[in-house]
């Protein structure tokens, strides 16, 4: 940490003595008022609050309005924008090389659940371990507003077509597939973002969070189900969601009979604190079938819905060593020659 | 010229040892049967024993594209001046396959062999060969194998009975056995009883009656036998590769379930704990996203695959391309899409790997020739990979890299590995930051940093084209072709670190040939035909890489003719010839061309140089 | 040669029929904005105004990726000689965009007009300039537009002003106001007050103190203006194409929009009912999928992309080529890969798509260099997929599909569809059944049938390559080998269907120039600028289609030099020409490219021929 | 049908007048004993029970052992053995070319599951109108045995290797993302999976059918989930399946307090006789819910989980002309030539 450097008493500084100044982007290119300048707000805010260094976190995207985003957050972290959907591979392939990174990727909802689908199912499936969020407008932004496998059945374009196939509930494909820790919020509710995106940071496996993020330009308007407006008037929060940080040492006191205490990997909690009746946020099938239920009267769920912190990720499957295979010494991966000798004599 | 248009002409007997009655150490076996039979393993102990008599070999696998219940043939090339292609004419055939025995008896060399089950009756199909006929199933059950392996010890019957028939040695046979059975003992003992019992029918029944026979040599000591894949993930392990995300698909896949079997014994610490991850990914788009994403982060990583899976990494792999990540792909070929000929061997993948993905890409190419070079190259790739943060791609074949090929043993490689200009933390304070797309030495190759790198100074954008030098986002038109021209210088150093070319003969002939891959192993056998048989003599480049380095420009430049030959319709080697070389030149490429999925062989190369220099001439 | 190595140099002032004062009719406009701000009908009103007067212009829209808030560069060319390629400099900037616009201004050409918002303050730059300050916010506000779209009214505002300094017809500009907003009348109306505005704070403020202006001609008549996207929506829709999935990809979503609009107009029936399906898919794998399946099934199928959705198809394209599938791919190309320069344009994906998929894969490529072309081939390209059978595409790039471009008006297809070689019941009824792959006429092209056809004998299976003349499996080497030779012949077929390349001049001059698609626009205004400066007079050839035609190889062989210009940067045309003309041939090619992502200029061809005639010399 | 050949009287035929000869296929190139066989068997019977002109039936697939059954039966049927996981794509460009066909497509679990995974949901989610049947065996077997995605955790390969990651349900997917007739059936079950088939072919809209079928040279072995024995031992219907064809006149009774009726798209009837007690097909929550649990327990669950008839198919979605648009008439699909002319005024 030799490098970070000295800074003067006044300004406000985090755990490990960065300003929120470290954790900024670049100046973002996308639309004014776009919901994906929210999130990256909220991004660089929890990273900056849970003290994390930048420079030991990648940053992945594949294409879209969404997935530029991560230029307008944390320059200092490492960042991989790919290809259109595919990013699960690359952010996999990553995390192989180095499993000490953390990792997060910001696709949309056309990135990810049409093109990208196959790629997202299986990386749920493995449950890497990174927070992949979805900036989710129910249409292709950078392609000007054509819908997305996300947008309601019955949902309007501006140009007044009409969507008449059904929408791919992503959280409820996450959590069937096999993700550890899945939500959904909206980029226009600071508050329950910022507490996901913490304990996210928390969590060891994939954390899928589907993030409504309203495109100003292409669905903001009236006949969308993802404007603004239709979020404040159907948003329905299926819990509280509650967070203490495992640096926090105050002991918070809450009622065990309406609120989920969740303790997760790094010893922070998450304390999720129940509105919605079937609300129960480690039990898999529940939680689908609540989705399924829901979404078709219309109304759109928030909050954590599942989270499982005993199923081991991928890299612990994988039963590596502890550093990083990108940077072991050539004596830890090329075999000493009595070994190819040997072999040698085998094939003789 | 193209395959059917010449038909291979059988080779001039040799003179034999033991007289002119005999044919020594100079022939070809077939052994046909329908796969899923379990007739590997007797095939490989075949081969095998000969090889341990000191004769060289050859074996090739011709399999169909299912699994089990289809014809396959077995060949084994017995050649004591160590020739190893394909031979197109069988001499001795074992027929265990009622389907398809009449076929391949009637296209065997006049004066062959022919080892069948009794209940075949072929002896009637033609009059110029020499039938052995065996009772298999009754000598199956002789052996008092259970009637559930008695289908496999049936096998072992006609390695026995060949065995007698061909003069090898029965020592040979039992320590092949026993080397090939090492572990299990008792099935050991089963398959050699399975060889004597074939053995000693032939001893008390049967008389010989061809000149096909094996002498002892002393032409294979030291040598190892091995398939091409086997040899690439030595090459790979050896090579320090840490990430392979793979998909399954013939004929690649044997490459990554080695490098299994090779790194759970070799790459696992004293705690259990593995220095690799070996992912099956969901298709071939995701396996090559993983490798892109695990060379960005630092790590040797690795894929193989075939023909319809590289087809599928076009879009990654210009970005890998762009984005200039290092990368290593090995591309086993195989004829046509996947509903084409899945099982055959094919050089047709070369123009489109050179330059796949849309926009000005290009790729760098190895091509093995030799399953040494297999390995080489594997170690290989992964610094060249790096050192020019560039995906590259490594070209093998079917037949390279399914098949038994004989080789000098491997060596260690005496070279560290070169991870390439990668800047740590320490360089980044001294230097005072970097611009990650800028070059600084003016070889085109910029120098990067990892994700993880411990400086505020160390992170940079990672994204295709769309950058200036310091990683940042840009559409100013100069910044573009700037970049563009420094890619381009980049692929010019290539030239200097690729595999240079292999020349053989004396340099001074007038007529010159080219291959690549596996053709060599048809043009070396076809320069000494032409020699003998038409007085040709011909110097011999064997190119290694793409780009091209000088080597080969000269090659072309200093001869009067020079003959292209490949294992595609499209003439592919020449086409990237034609493009790279003095145009001045090009009169003098001349193409042989050979596609019907069968390894090419000499005789036709020589059919088809004989017949141009004579129109020609 | 490559574009930075040439700057452009200024045109010579044209004489004025005004007198010498005045450049007329010969100069470019430049509206610096940035996107999302609405400019562009304000714009498209500039462009179409002064097309009404008569005069040829041509307009083309540089615009960043992203969707709003980013510099965008909009220029019209004027030119009463008709040249429409983009020129490299610009005389009048209007300039909009605070963050560009010292930038802007310092790359104008000297004796230039700046048009600007007097906040910029930007009169202080440069002192060879004529400076027209503007209060667009002050005029604006005038309008009594709502506040809410001010923002849009400033841009008629620029409208106006420019109307006023360049002599621009007000009647012109209010016939296009009023056409462009035919069904909205209040928005005409609103638009063209802001005009006025703008046109009369000229004439009551400033003084004309620059050359530009234009005057009627009567260059236009009966010519439309049109994007090459539209005039290629309208050709597929003539062509009858029923079934179109695609995902949407700039530069060619507007393909497919276009025709969805195109479409719901004139293909619905009485009741309602489509003639069509257009089929957003989840991918571009998904895309080309559907358009084999619907191609198999018999229908005529497109579907549009760019580089790396053309990318992605590189396996289906295979198999279209192997299995015989007609279908027709539209690749808009554009620069690099995703995160390249996705709004810039490129003429780099010609070797890519020549043999996109592994092993030995050739496709017929068509190659519109006008807007009249996007139509035409548009039309055609579906006659030849069927005929062939095989997938066709069609090559168009950013520059002509999204750019408005003057024509000719299309003409309406007097030839019937060409549905290719398709048996119904009767025939098979007649012939007693068919062989889906044997070479009956002697052209490569089998014939087949469609599912649903009423007869026990229409059935086949469809598969890669893997089968014999009558679709059935195998493996053979003879059968393999001789479908492959009649792809081939097949291939060599589409020569004489594919469309010819059209000659412009004498064909007996020493020089030769050879381009395609957009490249031509540069080339000819850079033969006129050859012959009048460098006395150099030149033969030209464009190339529109592969494989090439008898013609291509005639051109080169009558010519002693022969450059070749694209917008690639690794000589895409060049390669392909040299691995299929005679070899004797090709020392005559000289490649000149241009690959900055900004549509070649003239200056640009002209300079490096003259350097390189120099250098020849 | 002038062309179906005179039968002579002792000779069994269907409805049409065809016998079973004219739905065979060509001879298997499978292993003997390979679940897919039966497979084909089944499908031969039902079209042929079912009296379908075999010409009207386009049989597609991928690539795979199972990818390559199509050739096993209905030679007389048009097919298309396409690219590997993407035949749902190709599948779907045939009916938007003829929607009047008939389509059955055969795919594996590889094929599905994995590379095909995002097709797949796709065409879910589209509600195409065929029988999209998945040999479902947990491993690769053109490639020699290789795990699948719809390998179990724990199970075991002939080698030893234990996979580690979940299997994907894809019957719960399938109901999640859209298909409106979601079963499970075994190879080895004759009746069941035959009654299945002829129902499914009455059905308009996607009809999913999971079909575990062993592979016995990979996968048949102890440690196997998908092997005969374990089949035999864990195969749990969720209900009987019963049908009734719209060309039967006979009214069968049932008992509405167990049983389900549902009235096909083709007038045939479906009798689901409850056996789980969580039944009811025709609720998508609840189907999801129900599988979800069960699968956690270990046991198979076979039978039509899903039923939906009145959720319009692609074809319709997209009104088009009654007719197959491949041999729609010159006239019917080049506009006027006034059409042009008006255009090219506008451009003027
Ligand atoms: C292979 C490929 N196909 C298509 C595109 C064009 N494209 C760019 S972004 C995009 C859609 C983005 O939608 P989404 O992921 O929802 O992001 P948003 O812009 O809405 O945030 C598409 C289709 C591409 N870049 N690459
Ligand atoms: C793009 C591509 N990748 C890989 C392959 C190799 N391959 C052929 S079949 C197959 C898996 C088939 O598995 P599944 O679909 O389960 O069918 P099964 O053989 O088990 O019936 C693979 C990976 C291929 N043909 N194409
Ligand atoms: S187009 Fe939509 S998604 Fe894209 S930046 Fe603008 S508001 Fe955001
Ligand atoms: S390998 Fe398995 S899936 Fe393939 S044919 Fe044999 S038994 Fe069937
Ligand atoms: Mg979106
Ligand atoms: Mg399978």
């Amino acid at each position: 940490m030799s490098t970070t450097p000295v800074t003067p008493k006044a300004i406000k500084t985090n755990r490990i003595g960065l300003q929120i100044l470290d954790y900024r982007g670049g100046k973002t290119t996308l639309c004014a008022g776009c919901g994906h300048n929210s999130i990256s707000e909220r991004i660089t805010e929890a990273f900056y609050e849970m003290g994390i260094q930048p420079e030991r976190v990648m940053k992945m995207s594949g294409i879209g309005c969404s997935s530029k985003s991560p230029a307008y957050f944390m320059s200092r972290s490492f960042s991989f924008n790919s290809v259109h959907g595919r990013m699960p591979s690359v952010a996999t392939g990553a995390l192989l090389a180095n499993k000490t990174m953390r990792s997060i990727g910001v696709s949309g909802d056309g990135d990810t659940a049409s093109i990208g689908m196959g790629q997202f199912v299986h990386l749920m499936r493995r449950n890497v371990p990174m927070i992949y969020i979805i900036e989710d407008n129910g249409v292709y932004g950078l392609t000007k507003g054509q819908f997305s496998a996300t947008a309601d059945m019955g949902s309007k374009l501006k140009t007044g077509v009409v969507n008449d196939l059904p929408a791919i509930d992503i959280c409820a494909l996450a959590i069937q597939m096999g993700a550890t820790f899945v939500g959904r919020s909206f980029s226009g509710d600071k508050k329950q973002l910022s507490t996901m995106l913490k304990a996210a940071l928390s969590h060891q496996g994939t954390v899928l969070l589907d993030v409504i993020s309203p495109c100003v330009t292409f669905n903001d308007h009236e006949g969308s189900t993802k404007s603004y407006k239709y979020m404040q008037e159907h948003e329905e929060a299926v819990s509280e969601v509650g967070f203490v940080p495992y640096f926090d040492d105050i002991a918070v006191e809450y009622d065990a009979s309406t609120t989920v205490d969740v303790q997760l990997h790094d010893g922070s909690h998450m304390r999720l604190r129940k509105i919605h009746d079937d609300y129960n946020p480690t039990d898999r099938a529940n939680a689908v079938k609540m989705l399924m239920d829901v979404h078709e009267k219309g109304e759109v769920l928030t909050g954590v819905f599942y989270v499982d912190t005993q199923k081991p990720d991928f890299t612990t499957l994988l039963n590596m060593v502890d550093e990083p295979l990108a940077t072991l010494p050539q004596e830890r991966t090329r075999p000493g020659r009595e070994v190819l000798t040997a072999i040698m004599e085998a094939h003789l | 010229m193209t395959t059917s248009q010449l038909s291979a002409q059988a080779e001039p007997a040799t003179q034999s040892a033991r007289g002119a009655n005999y044919i020594v150490n100079d022939f070809s076996i077939q052994i046909a049967t329908v796969n899923g039979s379990g007739s590997q393993s007797a095939n490989s102990v075949l081969l095998r024993s000969i090889f341990r008599m000191g004769i060289p070999v050859s074996g090739k696998n011709l399999f169909p594209s299912n699994i089990a219940g289809l014809p396959t043939w077995y060949t084994i090339r017995v050649s004591k001046d160590g020739w190893v292609a394909r031979k197109a004419h069988i001499d001795v055939l074992i027929a265990m396959n009622a389907e398809t025995a009449r076929e391949d008896v009637l296209s065997l060399s006049a004066g062959g062999a022919v080892i069948y089950d009794e209940s075949l009756k072929l002896n009637e199909l033609r009059s110029d060969l020499a039938y052995y006929a065996v009772p298999f199933d009754q000598l199956a059950t002789t052996t008092g194998a259970d009637a559930k392996i008695r289908k496999l010890v049936k096998n072992m019957v006609y390695v026995g009975v060949a065995a007698k028939l061909l003069s090898i040695d029965m020592e040979a046979v039992e320590q092949t056995v026993r080397k090939q059975f090492a572990k299990k003992v008792k099935a050991a003992e089963l398959n050699l009883n399975a060889v004597r019992v074939g053995y000693d029918y032939v001893a008390s029944t049967l008389t010989k009656h061809d000149p096909y026979v094996v002498e002892r040599m002393n032409a294979t000591a030291g040598k190892i036998i091995i398939d091409g894949n086997s040899a690439a993930a030595l090459g790979a392990m050896f090579a320090g590769v840490t990430v392979v995300p793979w998909y399954p698909i013939t004929p690649s896949s044997s490459v990554v379930e080695n490098l299994i079997d090779l790194m759970k014994k070799h790459r696992v610490d004293a705690n259990g704990k593995a220095s690799f991850a070996i992912v099956q990914a969901e298709d071939e788009l995701a396996a090559i996203g993983m490798v892109l994403g695990a060379g960005w982060a630092g790590a040797r990583s690795m894929t193989a695959s075939s023909g319809p899976g590289i087809s599928l990494m076009a879009e990654f792999a210009g970005l890998g391309y762009y984005a200039e990540i290092p990368g290593v792909i090995f591309d086993v070929q195989r004829t046509g899409p996947s509903t084409g000929l899945p099982t055959r061997t094919s050089q047709a993948d070369l123009t489109f790997v050179a330059g796949i993905s849309h926009g000005d890409t290009k790729h760098v190419i190895l091509l093995p020739g030799t399953v040494r070079e297999c390995y080489e190259f594997g170690l290989e790739a992964f610094d060249l990979a790096e050192q020019l943060q560039t995906p590259i791609f490594v070209l093998s074949d079917l037949d390279l890299g399914m098949n038994n090929w004989m080789s000098e043993p491997f060596e260690y490689p005496e070279k560290p590995m070169n991870r390439g200009k990668v800047l740590n933390a320490e360089q980044l304070e001294k230097l005072g930051g970097f611009a990650r797309y800028k070059d600084v030495d003016g070889d085109g190759i910029p120098y990067r940093t990892l994700p993880g790198t411990d400086h505020p100074l160390a992170a940079y954008f990672t994204r295709g084209s769309g950058h200036n030098e310091k990683a940042l986002y840009t559409e100013r038109p100069e910044d573009y072709e700037n970049n563009m021209l420094r890619l381009a210088r980049k692929f010019d150093t290539a030239k200097k670190l690729v595999p240079k070319p292999i020349l053989q003969g004396t340099g001074k002939e007038k007529v010159g040939i080219i291959a690549f891959g596996t053709t060599h192993w048809a043009v070396i056998e076809s320069r000494m035909q032409l020699e003998r048989e038409n007085q040709l003599a011909t110097d011999y480049l064997r190119i290694r890489a793409f780009p091209f380095t000088q080597e080969i420009h000269d090659f072309v430049a200093k001869h009067d003719r020079v003959y292209v030959v490949e294992q595609n319709r499209d003439a592919q080697m020449l086409s990237l010839l034609k493009i790279d070389l003095d145009p001045v030149q090009l009169v003098k490429l001349h193409s042989i061309l050979h596609f019907n999925g069968l390894p090419i062989d000499a005789r036709f190369v020589t059919a088809a140089i004989a017949t141009h220099q004579g129109a020609g001439k």
